[in-house]
């Protein structure tokens, strides 16, 4: 969509936007966030980019490998803080020894998790878009 | 060690869970290969490590997160899981061994690595279907085995572009099916305020009778049956294992239909057998028991239609799971213990099967046709064979494990239905001999039509393709250790009866 | 007593709002076509937007929550134009022609 | 020593001779001699077992367990002994027999046939002396695959066909029925140990019996039992030899041997008489036995004729079960050995003239009697023999099937027989007439292989003295249905 | 590429964070810390860190404008209410011509004109707007460019 | 009353929800259509779970200061969170295998989907016979 | 009770608008009605956490303002383009 209005509050909107998703997503546990959303909300603002200034100009902000990477980094993550309790001689999914405490452990092993869920989420977003971008719907008959 | 035998139920799911993840990312394909043969290998080192565990101890109870069931996520590995957990180990392994040839022609150069971590997913997904002991979970990974499989059915679109179609189609079937089930469980959990399966088998009986459970249970019970592929919500089964990559055939043929019967009859033992008598689900089993039959019937007479091998192959389990079906349906230990026999058996043979028919069709990229492609066992005798006995097994001959299973299922057939329900059996076996002697014949028999391809024998599928033969044979010879691995399985599945 | 204050100006602020909402309704129920019903809905967006957000700023005082809610309000005041506008260029891009009495000068 | 080991020896020497064989390609010498060397060590032991059971020894080991109820398990009994020493027996005279055939004939790849030839009669000692029914029916399936390459030696399109209708009716009855039937006794009594006096006794109702039974006559085609006897005419193609090992030695006579143990030791005489549920049985054995003779008549080829010969032969021990009187069974299993040597007499002279003149055809053969006296001597009592005429061995076994259908008082039976009897006469007797008394009819070269003509006089005089030292025979057949304990 | 911009970038997201943020220890400030510098870093590799994203000499006279802007968007608010719910509309599509000089003073009419209810940009080429407005005394308004001046005005903060 | 009326409302809608996503699946030609059915079905699933996780009077479960607070069972959220990303996976899954349907078949409809495959079957069939 | 009524009356905005996104007429009469929908929703989240007592349900409609101004985006280049990929 060639509009100048379009493009110019793309560019206003886009930093911001990126700057709450992180927010969202670093506050998870003071508010209704969490990785979840604060993924949708930072793809957001990548597909904004996308749909405005196309797909190609996106990839070089993030670039397919690094989405598919992101992706996985993300998956990796939350699996990895789980291993690690397990390495320390815990079950699975239990994040008691990552802080001093049990509590910081918890909300330590929260966070992280919840990144990690983030960074997938995010990404899995950006993937799909990049991979529905491209769909055109032609003269299918639908029915 | 101490701290591995100690998580040995979480580590055969997160084992594939975190390699596919590494396998994901990696460039270079033969990295990729190697990592998911030595993730499936790992795999079956905790298996064959947890199956020295239950040996010693029948039920071992695992703790998400140290928090306790029913709050937390209990996963649970007894004498009736651990049998699916060795079928999924044992395959992949196998499997993946000699997978690397056929990604490398049968599915897109960029999507190589991807299919290897969807592999392991997959395989991550069936493990923690059959430890999980939490209703819900179990959903999460239902989805997640299935996911990952639709997309591995796909990606043998560079072959034949009805990949794609058969995967949509087992997608749109297959989440049907999953959203079936939740909703069961859903019902449940509203009525019982708890999702771990032995705790709701503890509740609802003092329910008493309730009609949300009755509803729970019939939609629980279908969805799986999607999944199970029992006729006739089995349509997206032969076109998902006809159309799928070569070793993708061997994988889903030879675990997923089987894990989904696994937890059919946890369902209906575990969760539902302690309130048996209050719903008198007798009437249910009948019905389940009737589809059994028709399936056996169905899916030997579209075997005995179909030309294309993989897809006849794929409709003969159709039949092979109503065998399966039909053993659970008798609701006595030694139907349940046949069904799991033949839950064994057939992985076995059918894993020889796919996997020598896949090695035939190598050369020449496409499928075996089997009454133009003939000839070709000549071409390739040791393939043919391995597939001579497994198909042999198949037909339930002696010395082999298909007989072992038939002897088995009849028994337990007669033994509470009388004397009509072995005589459908026979018949339907001996109807399914007509596209065993088909496929000999195609394969055999014919001139050669097609000499003018260079055929020969894949050396690296030699290995696996002779285990699974051997194994065929080792156990029909000596059946010990599945009968009674079965039995223990059935007795510990009819333990929730009361 | 400025809690008072406070409260009813912001019930007063709360009704004007809906009122505007309201009317911004009846608008895009009512108007002929698209490129009208547009400034129906910009009142939503902007008055009606602006008063409820006042309202119920004044109802939580200077706190974390005022500053979401004029957050908001920022968005949707700077959204607004984009999608009205480009609704409308759209809509006459693909050869839609509002209903206008000044048909000579149509461009 | 102990007495599994004789038969251990007996089982082992021809899968001993099968493994050797393929080596000794380089030595045909080596390699043919391999054949009646393991012949005489079989045979041996074949005796020995036979006068141990006589004794009354219990003969018998477990080979391995698959599950608790099933198991590969070795038995002697009065059946087993019987084909036990036919199949040994014969497969020495068949051996030196057929490294005349094969030389004089110059067939192709001698060494494959020589491997598959042993792993055949290996198939049958062990069928012999099985203890249980997975166990003859794995060895009578390996018996099946075993000779499949056997029929198909020529390599043509014709045997190739034929090897197809071979593998197709013996395997997919075998499968079909005699599997289903043995899973259903194994369900019914958890069991398939063959007992004497029956295994089924109280285990299955009356009106279900004859059904079972109809599952193992049908499933069991080397019995060759009218609709499924199409596979016998059609391994004709194959090497004489191989038609003598079929026909006479190994294939049907494991056929109508799986038959009677049947009868006798999973269903018992007593209880086949008490249900009558082999009534049926003798209905189809007859019209197979009428049948089959009169086509045999229509026949010109001479092996063609001696197929369906042996289709009507088969059925009278078929027969002879089938009316499960003590006399019936015991004629029934002298018939095996009876007609087994008789068969393979006729079999090898049909050779013999193939290889001396290459004709096969019943009228080309006038006149021929004088270049080969021997021969068509051998061809004449042979004939007898399996007519029934005294003094040859086949006398007695007919002798007690008539006594046993009188017995029984099937008056129809003993018309069928004496019917049988004069189609033999014609269709037997025709082939040494038209050699003896009618004229030569061209210039036909004889060049005769002494390896094929003596074994053919001597399996010829074997069905004489079969005659006179009838008493050991008796015996066991005693034994088999109880008599004599 | 650092420059001054993108300090001003990053302390105004700095400071947007510490206005949301209500929980202000090391961890979740240090994390804002490092999430600000990621936005800003993210920002100029988009390529889109110019004055067309970031016109920061409109900010002197920015506080006016947008009183102004307020003010006239209630007026309008009352106009258009009174449209919808009394008087008939007579709508009209006309061009005008805008004075700025940059795309982010033509965005800022722009859309100035779209969110006072009762008038709609409806096109942009060049200096040339397309407005449709919901009546002939709406159109009025913006013929008189009172709107272009201010717009002019405020971009001409520099 | 008005709980029980808005309880059994509750219920209604989930099953009006299903039929009509069930509807959809079964009926339309459009392979895209039956991914939106779907989703539809699956939506239902989640208003029944949030109906089972409901108390009445009780608040979402996010923690306040406020102990004495009523939540509502937060359980049943976790649960329709997994079940939206599962649900959202599956239509992902279900709209990338569209894509590529599209792109091999040019066509999205499942009637012609077959069309294409049958015209292609008959032509490797009559290639054969050529031969 | 003050913000019930406050979200009753945004029910009736709501359902009004909702009679012209299902009418319609023209597609760029639904997205614009689906877009006024948005802006109200984003209203009544806010409300409906001040009704309850719990304003944190803002940050849930911050979210939402930014999902209903994408969407609407992409449904216009949707319509434009009939693909949401290029420019
Ligand atoms: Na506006
Ligand atoms: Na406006």
């Amino acid at each position: 969509m060639n509009n100048l209005i379009l493009k110019v509050c793309t560019k206003v909107l886009f930093t911001p936007i990126i700057l709450f998703g992180l927010y969202v997503q670093f506050h998870g546990d003071f508010g209704p966030g969490g990785g979840f959303q604060a993924g949708v909300i930072v793809a957001a603002a990548f597909i904004l980019y996308a749909m405005v200034f196309g797909v190609d100009k996106c990839k070089i902000i993030m670039p397919t490998k690094l989405n598919f990477f992101l992706l996985v980094l993300g998956a990796f993550l939350y699996g990895f803080v789980g291993i690690v309790g397990l390495i320390l001689g815990e079950p699975y999914l239990s994040y008691d020894l990552l802080g001093s405490t049990k509590q910081s452990g918890q909300h330590i092993g929260i966070l992280l998790v919840e990144f990690g869920v983030g960074l997938t989420v995010c990404n899995v977003m950006i993937c799909l878009f990049y991979s529905f971008a491209n769909f055109k719907f032609g003269s299918n008959k639908n029915d | 060690m101490d701290l591995i035998i100690k998580n040995l139920p979480i580590l055969i799911v997160i084992t594939p869970l975190m390699f596919s993840l590494i396998v994901a990312v990696l460039p270079n394909q033969r990295h990729s290969w190697f990592l998911t043969n030595l993730a499936s290998l790992l795999t079956l080192f905790f298996s064959i490590l947890l199956g020295i565990e239950v040996s010693e101890k029948n039920l071992i109870s695992y703790h998400l997160g140290n928090w306790p069931p029913p709050l937390g996520i209990e996963y649970i590995v007894d004498k009736v899981s651990i049998i699916p957990i060795f079928i999924i180990a044992v395959i992949s392994c196998l499997a993946s061994s000699f997978a690397h040839n056929f990604f490398t022609s049968e599915v897109y150069n960029n999507l190589i690595s991807k299919t290897y971590s969807l592999w392991l997913l997959t395989i991550a997904g069936l493990m923690g279907l059959v430890t999980t002991a939490d209703a819900f979970n179990l959903f999460v990974f239902l989805e997640i085995s299935s996911l990952s499989a639709v997309a591995l059915v796909a990606m043998g679109s560079k072959v034949d572009k009805k990949a794609l179609v058969a995967g949509y189609n087992y997608l749109i079937l297959g989440a049907i099916g999953a959203t079936f089930y939740v909703i069961g469980v859903g019902l449940l959990y509203g009525v019982s305020g708890t999702l771990n399966m032995s705790d709701l088998s503890q509740k609802i009986p003092e329910l008493g009778l309730n009609k949300s459970v009755i509803v729970a249970f019939t939609f629980m019970i279908l969805g799986i049956m999607v999944k199970a592929a029992i006729f006739p919500l089995h349509i997206w089964l032969p076109n998902a294992y006809a159309y799928a990559p070569s070793p993708v055939s061997i994988l889903l043929a030879a675990t997923a239909t089987k894990v989904a019967i696994y937890i059919l009859a946890r369902i209906s033992f575990t969760i539902f057998g302690t309130s048996y008598d209050i719903y008198s689900f007798e009437s249910l089993r009948y019905i389940l028991l009737f589809l059994s039959i028709c399936a056996m019937f169905a899916g030997t007479v579209m075997a005995i239609f179909e030309k294309d091998t993989k897809k006849l192959l794929a409709h003969s389990s159709v039949a092979q799971i109503g065998y399966i079906i039909l053993g659970i349906s008798l609701v006595t230990k030694a139907g349940i213990a046949s069904s799991f026999i033949h839950l064994i058996n057939h992985a076995l043979i059918k894993a020889g099967l796919f996997m020598s028919v896949v090695a035939m069709s190598f050369y020449t990229f496409k499928r075996i046709d089997a009454t133009s492609i003939s000839g070709i066992g000549r071409q390739m005798p040791i393939t043919f064979f391995a597939f001579i006995i497994c198909a042999l097994s198949l037909a339930g001959l002696p010395l082999t494990v298909g007989f072992i299973s038939k002897l088995y299922l009849i028994k337990a057939a007669y033994m509470s239905e009388g004397i009509w329900l072995p005589f459908l059996i026979l018949l339907s076996s001996a109807l399914s001999l007509v596209y065993i002697w088909k496929l000999i014949e195609g394969l055999w028999y014919d001139v050669d039509k097609n000499n003018k391809l260079k055929i020969k024998e894949l050396p690296e599928i030699y290995i696996p393709l002779l285990i699974i033969t051997f194994l065929n044979i080792y156990f029909g010879i000596d059946a010990g250790l599945i009968i009674n691995s079965s039995y223990n399985a059935a007795e510990a599945l009819l333990n929730g009866i009361k | 007593m400025i809690d008072s204050i406070i409260n009813y100006s912001s019930i007063a602020s709360l009704i004007l709002g809906i009122l505007f909402i309201l009317i911004g309704s009846i608008g895009i129920l009512r108007l002929p076509d698209v490129f009208s019903r547009i400034h129906a809905s910009g009142m939503i967006d902007t008055a009606g937007t602006a008063f409820i957000i006042l309202g119920m700023c004044l109802q939580s005082g200077i706190s974390l929550i005022t500053a979401k809610l004029i957050f908001i309000g920022i968005f949707i005041f700077f959204t607004s134009p984009i999608t009205g506008h480009v609704t409308a260029n759209l809509a006459r891009k693909k050869g839609l022609k509002p209903i206008t009495n000044n048909k000579g000068k149509t461009l | 020593m102990s007495n599994e080991f004789y038969i251990y020896l007996c089982i082992l020497t021809p899968l001993l001779a099968f493994f050797l064989t393929p080596f000794l390609n380089k030595t045909p010498n080596f390699r043919d001699i391999l054949g009646p060397i393991g012949g005489l060590i079989s045979f041996y032991c074949s005796i020995k077992i036979a006068s141990l059971f006589l004794d009354g020894e219990e003969l018998g080991f477990v080979f391995f367990q698959i599950s608790e109820s099933l198991s590969i398990s070795f038995n002697i009994n009065g059946l087993g002994v019987i084909f036990g020493l036919v199949a040994s027996g014969l497969w020495i005279l068949a051996s030196i027999y057929t490294i005349g055939y094969m030389r004089g004939n110059k067939e192709k790849n001698q060494t494959r046939f020589f491997t598959f030839y042993s792993i055949a009669i290996f198939a049958a000692i062990c069928i012999a002396y099985s203890g249980n029914l997975l166990t003859l029916f794995i060895f009578y399936e390996v018996l099946t695959f075993s000779t499949y390459p056997l029929v198909a030696h020529k390599q043509n399109n014709e045997a190739r066909k034929a090897g197809r209708l071979y593998m197709g009716i013996l395997v997919g009855t075998s499968i079909i029925f005699l599997l289903p039937a043995i899973v259903i006794v194994w369900v019914l009594t958890g069991n398939l140990d063959f007992t004497e006096g029956g295994l089924l006794k109280g285990y299955i109702s009356m009106e279900y019996a004859p059904f079972l039974l109809a599952l193992f006559a049908f499933g069991i085609g080397k019995a060759a039992l009218m609709p499924f006897h199409k596979w016998l005419p059609a391994a004709m193609v194959a090497p004489t030899p191989v038609s003598a090992l079929l026909h006479a030695v190994a294939v049907v006579k494991a056929g109508v041997f799986s038959m009677l143990v049947v009868i006798t030791y999973v269903f018992g005489i007593d209880f086949l008489t008490e249900t009558n549920a082999s009534v049926w049985l003798i209905w189809v054995s007859s019209i197979t036995l009428l049948l089959s003779s009169c086509i045999a008549i229509s026949k010109d080829d001479l092996k063609a004729r001696l197929a369906y010969s042996t289709i009507s032969q088969l059925s009278y021990i078929v027969l002879g079960g089938a009316i499960a009187t003590n006399i019936a069974v015991q004629g029934a299993a002298m018939h095996i050995v009876m007609h087994a040597v008789g068969k393979i007499t006729l079999f090898f002279a049909a050779g013999a003239i193939y290889v001396a003149t290459h004709l096969s055809k019943i009228s080309d053969l006038n006149g021929l009697g004088k270049s080969m006296p021997l021969t068509f001597l051998a061809f004449f009592i042979g004939s007898l023999s399996i007519i029934g005429v005294p003094p040859m061995g086949g006398s007695w076994s007919k002798f007690y099937l008539m006594l046993g259908s009188v017995e029984k008082q099937y008056l129809f039976i003993i018309a069928v027989l004496c019917i049988s009897t004069l189609l033999n006469v014609y269709y037997l007797l025709e082939v040494p007439a038209k050699a003896f008394f009618l004229e030569k009819k061209s210039n036909v070269q004889v060049t005769k292989h002494p390896l094929t003509t003596y074994p053919t006089f001597f399996a010829a005089l074997l069905t004489i003295i079969l005659f006179v030292y009838i008493e050991p025979l008796k015996e066991i057949t005693n034994l088999i249905v109880g008599i004599g304990k | 590429m650092i420059n001054f911009k993108s300090i001003i970038l990053f302390f105004l997201l700095l400071g947007f964070w510490l206005l949301m943020s209500g929980h202000y220890s090391i961890l979740i400030t240090s994390l804002g810390i490092i999430s600000c510098a990621l936005c800003v870093y993210l920002t100029i590799k988009a390529n889109i860190l110019d004055n067309e994203m970031l016109p920061l000499y409109f900010f002197p006279r920015l506080l006016q404008y947008t009183l102004w802007l307020i003010k006239e968007i209630l007026i309008s608010n009352i106009e258009t209410a009174k449209v919808i719910l009394f008087k008939t509309e007579d709508p009209e599509l006309f061009t005008v011509k805008s004075s700025q000089a940059s795309n982010e003073g033509k965005v800022t009419y722009a859309n100035s004109i779209t969110l006072t209810p009762g008038t709609v940009t409806t096109q942009i080429n060049e200096n040339v707007f397309e407005v449709h407005a919901l009546t002939k005394s709406f159109g009025d308004d913006v013929r008189s460019s009172q709107m272009d001046k201010m717009v002019s005005w405020l971009e001409k903060g520099k | 009353m008005i709980n029980e009326i808005f309880g059994v409302w509750n219920y209604w809608i989930v099953f009006t929800l299903m039929m009509i996503g069930l509807y959809i699946v079964i009926s339309k030609k459009s392979l895209l259509k039956k991914v939106v059915g779907l989703a539809i079905f699956q939506t239902s699933v989640f208003l029944l779970y949030i109906t089972f996780g409901k108390i009445a009077g009780g608040t979402a479960p996010i923690i306040t200061n406020n102990s004495e607070e009523i939540y509502s069972n937060p359980l049943p959220h976790v649960l329709i969170l997994t079940a939206i990303v599962v649900g959202v996976a599956t239509t992902a899954l279900g709209l990338a295998l569209i894509v590529r349907i599209n792109k091999a078949y040019g066509s999205i409809n499942e009637d012609e989907i077959s069309a294409v495959d049958l015209v292609d079957y008959h032509e490797k069939f009559s290639e054969k016979k050529n031969k | 009770m003050m913000f019930l009524a406050i979200l009753f009356s945004i029910s009736v905005c709501f359902l009004l608008i909702l009679i012209r996104l299902i009418a319609g007429k023209t597609t760029y009469d639904r997205i614009l009605a689906a877009n006024s929908i948005g802006t109200i929703v984003v209203l009544a989240i806010s409300i409906h956490g001040f009704y309850m007592g719990r304003p944190e349900f803002i940050d849930i409609s911050i979210v939402y303002a930014l999902i209903n101004f994408i969407g609407t985006v992409a449904v216009l280049k949707l319509f434009d383009k009939g693909k949401l990929g290029d420019k």
